[in-house]
């Protein structure tokens, strides 16, 4: 018998929605002890899915047809107190945002406690309450087991909450542990290091894993079996080499292709091209200064200097709290960093007011993260496009037409300069942020992350049209990234940030393969799938 | 704009209270239509009760009608909680907006002021500075005014600073776009949604402070305004209780109304509170 | 498993940052108490200027007032008045003398009633401590249970009820509601009493005067805390609705705690520290709706003295209930500042 | 008559315990004896600042201050004067001497005994320092002397026939040298625990709450005063003080403690009584001031039509419901020298809007012919619904007002500089018209200080019949002068007067000889008693 056996669910979404169904006609089983990755992009339902199984769907939300069995027994069709006693108890679960997940006004060992007493009945034969969430937090490795329990979530970084999290849902040895992208939110290092505990507390308590994850990296990671879900339905499933290593459904392969970052073989820029922006030993510090308030100085950018040739594209990575940004921000003069030089084409930009810098903006221009965030909600697509071109002295017709070819550029029908953005999808935003940023003509644009909101398979056409335009326009690019394997596939030099510093700089290829430094070997290691990808990549 | 019409409709409350002020202003401008009289005049006998005499809702200690004093009043109720709420708005927004944008020291010295008149309790200094500058339609705007502009100020300087981290605001920036066009084109209109409810709300509390002010006699003498006539009632109200009870009503169902609209219009312009999430 | 266990010891551990927090906490509590402190008095001494400043550009002086009040007047007694107050020195002066007057909590003496005013105003305030004390218990029980109620049955009957009731409390004018109490229950029920403190001359001693008091105490509460609870019971329902769809609780249910306890533990916890907070803040502006609600029923607080004070123009004792409540209103921000770092584990030091 | 009044007091005086006899014998004649006990249940509005009479001479602080403090005399309803701490007293042949025999065994609340020298303190340094309006009496007297310690005699520097009504407790009352010779008035600590020689001593004062008074055991009229004592409490809202007279927690009610618009529901009630004398001392008339320096008010046609406009019935039943009088002359019918036969401009609209037709002043745009000011009197809402009524009115006539309201601080401000066009005031006329009228009229009394001639009327026939009557000795003479000045004041209209105000008293019947003196309660209450 399966442990866990979803047999035709299907679940309506409220009327008025942009399809009928969240979940249609989702069938799948999950063996005691073994992993089953549940791999899709955002709006696939898989979350949905496993929100059936623990009971915690929305109000909005009912399971319509079908059935739910965990160890023999139907859990659609069980009591609320049923369910209640299944929860935490047989079935764990462990979200995706760590910072959020955990009541911020109770110690951490009252979280844990909590759910003990609650199940009072599973949790007589593992012993004193104190002593097994001491044990617990141990489990996890997290150091200092008493004082962490009396901490209060803040004090936890966000790796350590989700160990917290892990901890809880592993407490009365569920034989279901639901998994929902819970790395998602995590730097790569911490990320590896989250997957490899789980495998770990997998392995040795034969808990069978329900993971949830849009990365097939992960699944290689991690993977027992996998299902891909598309729109509320499962198109492929199998184990996971048989999927991995023969996709059948194109959607899958689309997918693999797009978490391998397979492209085009670089053409390195002359290595003798002349450089359009140094950067030297530039320095900011974040401070709270008050008259009477501790002084809490953060160094943001600790005396980094790069350089960047004509024509090259300059991967800057980093996990998150590293600088990158501060320093893309800093040679657009959205941070003001305290000294050092930005030197373009030999001018040194750093010292300028925003009047002097404003015949600079045209040379320079800016992709950002968040195709939602960057666009004005109120502003017509055409005149954010055409804004620019129109501060600097183009008539506004003509800004407006040139607006309408961009778009074009972009890959987008022209007449969207007509729309507003909330009717455009994530990617075709960004394809918008990519004309506005284009409507000056720049020679360095830099790209802050700007593929990182994006679903995977949309992340590849992303990257694509700014390696295509790249080339066509002849642009210098500053690409910021945390994903490793996005670096190694378009940049032709890349710089490794840790704590505002530089910490190793080369050829993308060269930095890659044989890393110099220790922290650049740790991220290459986090990196999930690598033995996958370098199977992959060589075969 | 038609989607946040449309969520407005069918929020039962919203719609009833849009359609009540479009009644109160309906009354307000026609007025002078429905009593030719003037609000002052000593129309019939005093006391009379309502229904007698032809006079719906009654008249007070000197025989004036109180439902010509209830249109008038709302003339005036509705005058000084728009001109009112204009002012904070105006104060409310220029510092706000200012302090939001600029940041650093300036942010500073601007919250100190705005958190200062948040300190002293702003009932007492409405009624000071009325009393100060003695009552009249000035001094009782400006007091409300002076009374509501920080809660307006925190909001827009709040709403700003969030817009200003934006990366729709940061692009503008680097598009080299003037800080008049970044203020006003990227940032305000999307800064409008909570003032908007704000301003609502803000009309609400500003009838009902003028209705509290004209109650302690610190009214206007010259207007005839719902909190003067159950000021001027309330002594009688053993006598003749419709004189208070029927203004009293009046400020209720408005002031509910306005409340209604703005709650009506927060939710639906806040796409988070439109999808209905609930317990 | 601990291909590299080493990297999760790397990350800071709490316990780092708790020890050498707790050294420096002493400290910085000290500094953020002085930093509190020194802000408390620039906002006091803010409130004192300008309050003086407004005062003297009201036209008339009390010289003036107290001459027409004794009946008939001649210009010598005027001057001779405002000489006796200092009225006839430059007003700098004026004001450097009463803040360094201040600055010895020499409030002045009051024009018209010939005491001290810092006396004036002790005699007064514990009845305005007790009415807007008994308020903000009321509003704040009353309001916290009500908003709850609303946010646990969201979208039902008792939902709506409770909203209706609320809006209907916030939209009342407050001393309409003072007078229709008074209506009711004091002329047509004869239940309360509709004014004053307590029964003169009855001499009540112990248990007795403090019921005797209770009972006056009733209406004025009512009045004045019902529009808060209304504001209250708002706050209340939006911040748990705001909670309960927050993701720690998604995880409290799914370690299968009942609903009871989600409710209690998680939901209400969190959702009052906003509203314990903002209601704090809001204290302050209980003691302005006080006067109100003092004059309507005869309550000798004093919000009373300084609307009787406004129109006799009794600059000293008008500074001084000024002044009064607003270190109120700053020592009750800073008193609800401290309660919310002592209950909010993330602003602890 | 003047010697009559001393003939007749000296004899009354012969016997003091004859008086209370008297009153006893009143009340027996009604079916009840004085009872001693109870304790007397009023309301004071607004709460005085001070009890020490002299130091403050608001109305509250005289009707508490009278149960504490005594005049040498006190008057009777129709003014004349009955003997308190002067158990008799006699006037010179000249009019210039007067000599006041005091009542022997006296004691201030402290114990210490009333003397002449308290007497000479009193006229001569206490009031004459603190009350500007015993100043101006006071300052012609040219000797006070104490020959023995029950004898005072003051000497004038020229006759002044009202000089006697100076010597009630409302305007000069008697206080102990003791404590304060020698020190500054104001500040005195003493003055927070009053020391009279009155029937009740201050027990407890809960400020913004209650002034609870007791009765002084050591009180000079044997077995008096009947009441326990006396309990006044604040109340600031006149409804509150309505509900508390309706529902019995007080006893007592006057001046404005209640609102006109209420008396006639406490009419109805049996177990009230409403009485509206007691205000003779004071006579209040209320008028229309009209500033005679603004134009077209300085033409006395516009003043004359103004008067005409105003229907003082309609204010005196709708306004007041009855407990004022239309005004009938600048001197109230109540006061000494008013002229019976007196009476002002008739109710007319037709006339007024003729006379301003006459004046020049034809209507405008919307039938308005003139815009003037008009400053509301910020004494509480019946002049606020008085002003709404006199703009209601005048504007029939075309003469539009704009409304300005202000506290008592800025319209005591306002009058004293002379900035308004038209107010409402209201002034005490003091039992005689050189105490009280005069004033007003007078252009040596135009000053820039509220309760003078502040609305700049002139007229040197008006001045100079005010003046003659001031130094006449003689009634018979006086009173001509007074009827020949009221017939030209009422001609020339200087303000325009509207009615006598007679604040009603209502209190419990079951409380007796309640108002007994032209002062009401304002008198010492040393024979109220509860039965």
């Amino acid at each position: 018998m399966s442990l866990l056996a979803v047999e035709h669910l299907s679940i309506a979404l409220p009327p008025g929605g942009d399809r009928a169904h969240a979940v249609e006609d989702v069938s799948f089983t999950l063996e005691p002890g073994r992993v089953l990755c549940l791999v899709g992009e955002s709006g696939s339902g898989k979350s949905v899915s496993a929100g059936a199984i623990m009971g915690l769907l929305p109000q909005a939300l009912r399971p319509q047809s079908g059935t739910i069995r965990f160890e023999g027994e139907d859990l659609l069709a069980a009591t609320p107190a049923r369910l209640r006693s299944l929860r935490g108890a047989r079935i764990g679960m462990v979200f995706q945002e760590p910072m959020t997940v955990l009541n911020p006004l109770m110690r951490i060992g009252d979280q844990i406690g909590e759910m003990l007493l609650a199940h009072r009945w599973a949790a007589r034969a593992l012993g004193p309450v104190k002593a097994r969430i001491a044990a617990l937090l141990e489990a996890v490795h997290l150091p200092d087991p008493g004082r962490i329990a009396r901490a209060y979530p803040h004090a936890l970084s966000g790796g350590q909450r989700q160990r917290v999290m892990i901890a809880m849902a592993m407490a009365l040895e569920p034989s279901l542990l639901i998994a929902d992208e819970p790395t998602t939110a995590l730097d790569v290092t911490t990320q590896m290091q989250i997957l490899r505990l789980l495998a770990d507390l997998q392995r040795r308590r034969g808990t069978a894993v329900l993971f949830i994850t849009h990365d097939f990296g992960v699944v290689a990671e991690i993977a027992d079996d996998v299902a891909v879900m598309r729109h509320g339905r499962i198109v492929e499933q199998g184990t996971a080499r048989q999927v991995l290593a023969a996709p059948a459904h194109p959607y899958t392969q689309s997918l693999i292709a797009a978490a391998l970052h397979e492209g085009a073989p670089r053409i390195a820029a002359a290595a003798d091209a002349a450089e359009l922006l140094g950067v030297e030993r530039l320095c900011k510090t974040y401070a709270r200064a008050g008259i009477f308030t501790r002084t809490r100085a953060r160094r943001a950018l600790d005396s980094v200097s790069l350089s960047l040739r004509r024509g090259e594209t300059y991967g800057l990575v980093g996990e998150s709290g590293s600088g990158k940004s501060t320093l893309a921000r800093s040679i657009v003069r959205l941070v003001q960093p305290e000294a050092g030089a930005i030197r373009l084409a030999g001018v040194d930009l750093r010292p300028l007011g925003r009047a002097a810098w404003k015949p600079f903006r045209k040379r320079v221009q800016m992709v950002f993260q968040d195709p939602f965030a960057s666009l004005n909600p109120r502003m017509r697509v055409g005149e954010a496009i055409a804004a620019g071109p129109i501060a600097h002295g183009m008539a506004r017709a003509a800004a407006l037409a040139r607006a309408a070819d961009l778009l074009a550029l972009v890959q987008l029908d022209p007449a969207a300069a007509q729309r507003f953005p909330h009717e455009f999808s994530g990617g075709q935003r960004q394809r918008i942020g990519i004309a506005r940023a284009l409507a000056l003509e720049p020679e360095l644009l830099i790209a802050d992350e700007p593929v990182s909101a994006l679903d995977v398979s949309v992340q590849a056409q992303i990257l694509a049209l700014l390696e295509d335009l790249r080339v066509r326009l002849g642009l210098t690019m500053l690409f910021i990234t945390h994903d490793l394997r996005i670096a190694a596939q378009i940049c032709d030099r890349v710089a490794v940030m840790r704590n505002g510093a530089i910490v190793e700089e080369g050829v993308t290829a060269q930095v890659f393969s044989h890393p110099a430094h220790a922290y650049t070997a740790a991220l290459l290691d986090s990196v999930p799938g690598r033995n996958w990808r370098q199977g992959g990549a060589h075969g | 704009m038609r989607t946040v019409l449309r969520a407005m409709a069918r929020n039962r409350g919203a719609l009833g209270g849009a359609i009540f002020l479009a009644l109160v202003l309906a009354l307000a401008a026609f007025a002078h239509v429905l009593f030719p009289q003037s609000p002052w005049d000593m129309a019939g006998a005093p006391f009379t009760p309502p229904g007698q005499d032809g006079f719906l809702l009654g008249t007070d200690s000197l025989g004036r009608d109180v439902a010509a004093g209830i249109a008038y009043g709302a003339r005036v109720s509705l005058l000084i909680g728009a001109v009112s709420t204009l002012a904070a708005l105006a104060i409310g927004v220029g510092l706000g907006a200012l302090a939001g944008y600029a940041g650093g020291l300036i942010d500073d010295a601007l919250m100190r002021v705005t958190e200062f008149f948040q300190t002293i309790p702003s009932f007492i200094l409405a009624v000071v500075l009325v009393a100060i500058f003695s009552p009249s339609l000035a001094s009782i705007v400006g007091a409300i005014a002076i009374v509501s502009w920080p809660p307006v100020a925190r909001v827009v300087r709040a709403e700003f600073r969030t817009l200003r981290a934006r990366e729709f605001v940061q692009a503008a920036e680097v598009q080299g776009r003037s800080r008049a066009s970044i203020v006003c084109r990227e940032i305000l209109p999307n800064a409008l949604p909570p003032i908007v409810v704000l301003a609502s709300l803000m009309v609400a509390s500003a009838i009902l402070l003028e209705s509290a002010l004209s109650f302690l006699g610190l009214g206007d003498p010259n207007l005839m305004s719902w909190g003067f006539i159950i000021g001027a009632g309330r002594s009688v109200i053993q006598l003749a209780w419709w004189v208070s009870v029927f203004p009293g009503i009046a400020i209720f169902l408005t002031v509910l109304a306005l409340n209604l609209l703005g709650e009506g219009l927060g939710e639906a312009l806040d796409p988070r509170l439109r999808q209905g999430t609930r317990l | 498993m601990s291909s590299s266990p080493d990297l999760a010891a790397n990350v800071p551990a709490p316990s780092a940052s708790l020890q050498a927090g707790l050294a420096r906490s002493l400290l910085g509590l000290a500094l953020r108490g002085a930093a509190r402190l020194a802000k408390m008095l620039a906002v006091l001494l803010a409130i004192a200027i300008v309050n003086f400043l407004l005062i003297h550009l009201a036209p008339g002086d009390p010289a003036t007032v107290l001459a027409g009040q004794s009946g008939a007047a001649d210009p010598q007694f005027i001057a001779q008045l405002r000489h006796s107050f200092g009225l006839d020195r430059p007003l700098l002066v004026q004001l450097w003398l009463y803040l360094r007057h201040i600055a010895m909590l020499d409030l002045g003496t009051s024009y018209t009633q010939d005491r001290p005013v810092l006396g004036l105003i002790l005699d007064r305030l514990p009845a305005t401590l007790l009415l807007t004390g008994a308020a903000f218990a009321f509003a704040l029980i009353a309001g916290i249970a009500l908003g709850a109620l609303a946010a646990r049955r969201a979208g039902k009957a008792t939902d709506t009820a409770v909203t209706i009731l609320a809006l209907a409390f916030y939209a009342t004018p407050i001393f309409w509601v003072g007078l229709m109490l008074v209506l009711v229950f004091s002329v047509w029920l004869g239940w309360l009493p509709s004014f004053g403190m307590e029964t003169v001359g009855a001499g009540y001693r112990g248990l007795d005067h403090w019921l005797d008091v209770g009972r006056y105490l009733i209406l004025p509460a009512l009045t004045l805390g019902l529009f808060y609870m209304a504001v209250y019971a708002r706050l209340t329902r939006a911040a748990m609705v705001e909670v309960a769809g927050q993701d720690f609780i998604r995880t409290a249910r799914a370690k299968g705690l009942t609903e009871g306890r989600i409710l209690r533990r998680h939901i209400l916890r969190n959702a009052l520290l906003p509203v314990v907070t903002f209601a704090g803040i809001q204290a302050g502006q209980l003691i302005g709706g006080s006067v109100l609600v003092e004059a309507v029923f005869a309550w000798p607080g004093i919000g009373q003295l300084a609307f009787n004070a406004l129109l006799a123009r009794d600059y000293p004792v008008l500074l001084g209930v000024f002044l009064c409540t607003a270190a109120m209103v700053v020592v009750f921000n800073l008193a609800t500042d401290l309660l919310y770092r002592l209950i909010d584990p993330r602003m602890a030091p | 008559m003047q010697d009559g009044i001393t003939r007749r007091q000296a004899l009354a005086a012969g016997g003091l315990a004859a008086l209370g006899l008297m009153r006893v014998a009143e009340a027996e004649a009604a079916g009840i004896a004085p009872k001693r006990g109870g304790l007397l249940q009023s309301v004071i509005t607004p709460e005085p600042p001070i009890l020490i009479l002299g130091v403050n001479q608001q109305a509250p602080t005289l009707e508490v201050g009278s149960k504490i403090y005594q005049g040498l005399l006190e008057f009777s309803e129709t003014l004349e004067p009955k003997p308190l701490l002067a158990k008799s007293w006699e006037i010179s042949a000249d009019k210039t001497r007067y000599t006041f025999h005091l009542q022997p065994g006296v004691l201030w609340h402290d114990g210490e005994k009333f003397t002449a020298d308290d007497v000479i303190f009193s006229i001569m340094q206490f009031n004459m320092t603190l009350a500007p309006r015993a100043r101006a009496v006071f300052a012609s007297i040219k000797s006070a002397t104490a020959p023995d310690p029950m004898t005072v005699v003051l000497t004038l520097a020229q006759p002044f026939e009202p000089f006697l009504l100076m010597f009630d407790v409302t305007a000069t009352p008697m206080m102990p040298k003791h404590i304060y010779d020698g020190t500054d008035y104001r500040t005195n600590p003493h003055n927070q625990t009053p020391i009279g020689t009155g029937p009740f001593q201050l027990d407890h004062w809960q400020r913004g709450s209650f002034i609870r008074l007791k009765r002084f055991e050591k009180y000079w009229k044997p077995g008096q005063p009947y009441l326990d004592g006396i309990v006044y409490r604040v109340i600031p809202d006149s409804q509150s003080r309505a509900l508390a007279l309706q529902t019995g927690q007080i006893a007592l009610t006057s001046g404005n403690d209640i609102e006109p618009f209420d008396i006639p529901r406490f009419r109805a009630m049996p177990t009230l009584a409403i009485e509206t004398k007691g205000w003779e001392m004071f006579s209040p008339l209320a008028w229309l001031e009209l500033n005679n320096r603004v134009k077209p008010l300085d033409d006395v046609r516009v003043r004359q039509a103004i008067s005409h406009a105003i229907d003082r019935k309609f204010i005196a039943e709708r306004l007041w419901f009855g407990t004022a009088k239309p005004a009938t002359s600048p001197i109230a019918s109540t006061t000494r020298y008013h002229d019976p036969a007196a009476h002002l401009q008739d109710y007319d609209p037709k006339k007024a809007m003729a006379l301003l037709d006459e004046a020049g002043l034809k209507p405008g745009a919307g039938g308005v012919r003139f815009t003037l000011r008009h400053l509301e009197l910020p004494y509480g809402e019946v002049w606020t619904r008085l002003s709404e009524y006199i703009r209601a009115a005048l504007g029939k006539i075309g003469i539009a007002l704009t409304m300005e309201s202000t506290d008592p601080g800025g319209w005591a401000s306002r009058m004293s500089n002379w900035n308004y066009d038209t107010t409402i005031n209201y002034l005490y006329q003091f039992g005689d018209p050189t105490l009280g009228v005069e004033r007003s009229y007078v252009s040596s009394n135009i000053k820039k200080v509220v309760f003078t001639n502040t609305e700049g009327y002139s007229n040197p026939e008006v001045d100079a019949l005010f003046a003659k009557a001031r130094v006449a000795p003689d009634t018979a003479s006086r009173r001509k002068d007074f009827y020949a000045v009221q017939k030209l004041l009422i001609e020339q209209v200087p303000v325009v007067w509207l009615i006598e105000l007679t604040f009603p008293t209502i209190h419990k019947k079951t409380l007796h000889d309640v108002i007994t003196l032209g002062t009401g309660v304002q008198g010492c209450f040393d024979d109220v008693f509860l039965a």
